[in-house]
């Protein structure tokens, strides 16, 4: 089993859900997360004076996946979060080496 | 003689003055700080209005408003033992007590709005000791000389509701505090927005509403002095939130919310001294006066002088009370203001006079006593204290714990 | 004659009227929205409020209650000019200034209002034009009708503090506002829940106290229209309370403090016109109505109509202030109502009267208004905006910060 | 005869008083308990006002004020029937609506004040029904007994704004309350911290600047009393925030914002039975002595009894209004205090009697109710419902959607 | 050395600390975060309106433990999470191939 | 690739991307975290009472590097955050099998 973990821009998490969902992946876990990269960070201006935020709001999506299914979360979480644009964020990947399924104890692919 | 109407309104006054400093300038200041320092502005606030209040009770009020000294009063009035229950105040038809509440929410919120200059890197205890020491030798003297029967208001200086009195002597101490406190570790490169617009939104509506109080109050009577005060004071802050929303979106295409309400305070401020003596389009004149002039003062002091007067006292009180009390002998003379005694110029001279005065001494005695305080215990928060935050450095708490 | 103690209450209740949209509105419907979009709604609130101010200042004021046109006022006091200091309000014991502030504070919470149907959705640049010409071609008029001396005050229509010229006006433009700029983009299915709840409360609450100064404030007087008024309102908040509490609880076994917030908001707004008419019974016999009422409303609209009204502006205000006009006259008999004098069904039919025609005037103009800012400007956001928010995208910011 | 001043200010008294239990005193419990529970105690707070104002319209009100009984009013004037539209209240120059409607903000801030003993574990139909019945058998018969014509008013026990009626009653209850109810699962070693601090000031500051609707408004009047009631309230406050702050610093070398405000809620609470009768120099040592004993009382409830008195309903409120009650006839013969009918002994003996009677009363009928209640329904939140925060188990939301 | 990550209800927070403590695992990192399962999400009712919360909010636990307890972290968490209702959560398992101890700069098992 | 997920106390956030972007290392993500472990936690005083918060505000960093830069990234992460007190945290390193860049699509170390 692999571990694909995606940051992506906050507003793109809908249609990385949707692309997610449409080839039948339907679990994941999402938090709240700042990332720093080349993305310069958005500026606020207050009273004169420009702030410039260098860790810019991201999330962070985990998703355990069976291997062969690795590639094809992938693929969409790219196609769900792609607007282009720098920022967009990135995708890693690490393999698991067990899981379990709280509930029913199922473990491996059963447990995802 | 007492009048009950002339006393409902000034026991309303009461009211919202003091809730401008709690929970209102303390909201507001504290919405523009970060969240690790959040609880030590409110705390500051609610620490400097008791206080205040506890040296107004034994000897302030005396010292200010007691006798009839030329440059101060005199201390035959501790503990307000004087202040009899049925007791009307000169000049007025409301109770003494009554006075004597409502100028305690003025002594309180003056040196509540220097917390901006010197907000999240001063010791808590160096707070207590500057505020105290402050109102005792800068705050109280000015207020004698203007409103307790000093030397310039002999001379004829006019502050409606304290242009000088309050935003003057704050503005300038704001400046001489923050430049001997030194800047924020971040100043001026990596400073933190505000944490919570919101906040700051929330806290200037309710100043906003509260500044009614406050001016409107300062007719010390109901009655159509206060009802015109409060129609300018409002028109005055609508006009410079116009002017700053403006200026704002001319230079970067989006008017911020910040900014939007840091324009009514400005124009609050500037209105304040001559709320009493102008009607609407003189208001409206000082507003956008006010607005435009304090952008550009707020601008000046954060990147001509590079000080890190933290929330722009100086840019926003100290300038707008300034230009405020120089500019109203000009506009009182538009529709709906009030017969003034003196010829334009010979005013604008009196009102120079009397910024000057009350401008230099703050800035000399405000040094003055942020050096003994320095002396006394160290005015600075430590740089653990500092990165960590005050509130859990000096208070112990953090403002938020979100998980449950 | 003027006097001091009416002076005084209206003061008091100037500043609550303002303070309902400064920050309560505000706060209530920064609650409601997505946290993405607090500082956009809260912001609007602010520029509707000085919008408002420096147009009522320059001729609206003016076009509403000078002259003695049956349809509209005239132009003769611009610039307030004509505001004298000693001035006192024809009719009234107060000043001419406390009167032009106090209606200048309904003129500001009624377009104001609206903010709830085009919540989240809106560019900053659309709401202001609306909000101008809406107050313009809307509000002027019908407040002049029914307030200003117009044709449906001479007609007999009662509408004591509102409830058709300040809430039938905003619920209905509310309806063709949302109905032309459309839906959110998750509307109906992905909306989101109200980011903040406890906002939502206290928003609510201080709509709540700051309303005894919109209702018991009409009277223009200290007294006991005043006193019952007020005791009136307050429970008449409290009956639609507990009808929606009532309600949500059978229907979903919990209540929701959201939905009782809103039934106290939709009961003000149903006792708003009646208020001043009818005692503690009455009061409660349309609390009641108006809770179940407008929790049926809101349903209607949003399921029936399939109309994106965010925050329920035409379910909870116009149909409440429909009502509440509408059923004043059955309700003013009971024990502690006014006297009235007309029969109850002619003032019933000259009450629909003045709904029914307030009510086509806010529709049909409210749709030329929109339309015409349509072509003058872009109403609605951007996709893109509207996705990252309205706070950043229009105005630069972020409300929230939490990390330090 | 009606007076308009004196009506101005108890029509603006009412409002403040209102605005303390909503929004602060919600908001000011908001902040202590955990987030799961926010918006559970802000319901709370609602609940109780919209249902105590429907049976003070139905009947309490008729109950605490009808007639000459010495133990209870009766029931002459159910649904308000009997008051007119500019009927004066007997013994003031105010409107009885006024009166009705001033009266009703004290009976919906007392049981409101118990909901921080049962916070964060009690279920929503429990708390109904509890304030409801604690509203008729505790609140109205001690409101009667000291403020409506009772015996102990006859006895000449002197409570100017309530340190028997209502800190006293609710503190009693809350204890006994807490006891039957048991205390929260982490009670005492894992209770979390207050959620929001910040929260917990606002709301202090909104208590602060409304309690002068409170105590000055008891005097039912304009004038020199209200105002000398205002400026000891004031001072009171200042006096036991100070001494709290001390006593946290020297023991800890940190005071807390939490604890700072907690000292003016218990200076409030202590000057409240005596504002009318002292004049500063009582005042302040009413707030030393509140500030210190409330400290005391804070600990040995928690530690000493074990109970979890959540919010500390009885260390500050019960204890401060006692200890105000007992000591006023002799701060009452300091400086500006009011002119006492009878010798400082005889009147300790009288006040020693009413908090006496008074406080078995609560407890006595409060644990009945309790009982009964638990008999009815039940009183605490199922294990789960108290894990998961009463928030979502009993109204299904949650105060914060961060995410947007 | 592996790293184990939980997802769990936000109200079993206190129970897996216990259930980890007993077993003598004394240490974790506890970040926020939303999940998407198969647990419909979680209704909340405004103004007549439904709305369903899709990411329902969950607690990610990370502990760090030496290869032979991993079984046990497992089953501990498992015991401490479960309610036996649908959205208790997963716990997957990943391979450390290093740890370090910021304070001492210890190393590998002595770092946890 | 190697992931690093370093726990560090949340003021040592800036002198520990300093470190890292000294060496070059430019990219990281960022999420608020909360530790338990051997440090105590911080004691809040209110009314008397006082609360231990068990859970310790920590901010918990991820920084995808190639290989051969995880050493000198622990060795980076270690000196911007050591304080030298007890709850500096711990740094931990597991393996990437991929990653992506979402705007490009590159995989691999350019992905970084
Ligand atoms: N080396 C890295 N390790 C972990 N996260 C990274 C790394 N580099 C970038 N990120 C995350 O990816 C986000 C996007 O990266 P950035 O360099 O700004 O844009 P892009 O991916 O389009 O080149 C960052 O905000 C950060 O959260
Ligand atoms: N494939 C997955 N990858 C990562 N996290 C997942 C995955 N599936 C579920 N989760 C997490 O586990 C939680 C519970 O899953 P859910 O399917 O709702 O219930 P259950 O585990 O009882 O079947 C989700 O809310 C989500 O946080
Ligand atoms: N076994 C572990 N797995 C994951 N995170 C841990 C583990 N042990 C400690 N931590 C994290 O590291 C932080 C610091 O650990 P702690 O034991 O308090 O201090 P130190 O690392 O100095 O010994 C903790 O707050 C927690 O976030």
């Amino acid at each position: 089993m692999k571990l694909v973990i995606a940051v992506i821009q906050t507003h793109r998490l809908d249609s990385v859900r949707e692309a997610l969902t449409s080839i039948g992946i339907g679990g994941m876990t999402v938090t709240e997360a700042r990332g720093y990269g080349r993305q310069k960070g958005q500026k606020e201006i207050y009273r004169g004076a420009e702030y410039t935020i260098s860790f810019i709001p991201k999330l962070r999506i985990e998703i355990a996946v069976p291997d062969e299914r690795a590639d094809d979360a992938v693929a969409a979480i790219r196609q769900g979060a792609l607007t282009g644009k720098i920022g967009d964020g990135k995708i890693f990947v690490t393999e698991l080496t067990g899981a379990m399924r709280v509930r029913t104890g199922e473990t491996g692919n059963d447990a995802l | 003689m007492l009048n009950a109407a002339d006393t409902a309104w000034m026991l309303t006054a009461s009211v919202l003055v003091l809730m401008m400093t709690m929970p209102a300038l303390g909201f507001f200041y504290a919405g523009l700080v970060q969240a690790k320092n959040i609880l030590s502005v409110l705390f500051q606030c609610v620490a400097i209005a008791v206080l205040v209040s506890l040296l107004w009770f034994v000897f302030v009020y005396s010292e200010t408003f007691s006798g009839s000294g030329a440059y101060i009063g005199d201390l035959s009035n501790l503990f307000l033992t004087d202040v009899a229950r049925d007791a009307v105040h000169p000049g007025t038809r409301i109770p003494e007590s009554v006075f004597v509440m409502y100028q305690m929410t003025f002594a309180i919120i003056t040196p509540a709005l220097i917390v901006g200059a010197y907000a999240e890197r001063m010791r808590f205890s160096a707070v207590l000791l500057l505020s105290g020491l402050w109102l005792v030798a800068v705050y109280a003297p000015a207020a004698h000389w203007i409103w307790g029967g000093g030397f310039l208001q002999a001379a004829g200086a006019l502050d409606f509701a304290g242009g000088i009195v309050v935003h003057l002597t704050a503005g300038i101490s704001a400046l001489v505090i923050a430049r001997v406190l030194g800047p924020r570790r971040e100043f001026p490169h990596a400073i933190n927005p505000p944490h919570a617009p919101w906040m700051v939104m929330v806290g200037a509506s309710l100043l906003w509403v509260g500044w009614f109080g406050f001016n409107a109050g300062s007719a010390l009577a109901s009655g159509a002095d206060a009802g015109m005060t409060m129609l300018s004071t409002h028109l005055a802050a609508a006009a410079a939130t116009a002017t700053w929303v403006a200026i704002e979106w001319t230079k970067y295409g989006k008017p911020s919310l910040v900014g939007a309400v840091t324009g009514a305070v400005a124009g609050l401020a500037t209105v304040t001294p001559a709320s009493g003596f102008v009607g609407p389009i003189g208001a409206v004149v000082l507003g956008i006066a006010g607005g435009a002039v304090c952008y550009v003062a707020v601008l000046v002091v954060k990147r001509g002088f590079k000080v890190d007067d933290a929330l722009d006292v100086l840019g926003v009180h100290g300038v707008g009370g300034a230009l405020g009390s120089l500019i109203l002998p000009f506009v009182a003379i538009l529709p709906g203001g009030a017969v003034m005694a003196r010829p334009i110029f010979v005013q604008f001279l009196i009102q120079g006079k009397a910024v000057l005065i009350v401008g230099l001494w703050s800035a000399v005695v405000c040094f003055v006593i942020v050096k003994l305080v320095s002396w006394l215990c160290d005015l600075r928060a430590t740089a653990d204290a500092e990165i960590q935050g005050l509130d859990f450095s000096y208070h112990g708490e953090s403002g938020y714990h979100a998980e449950s």
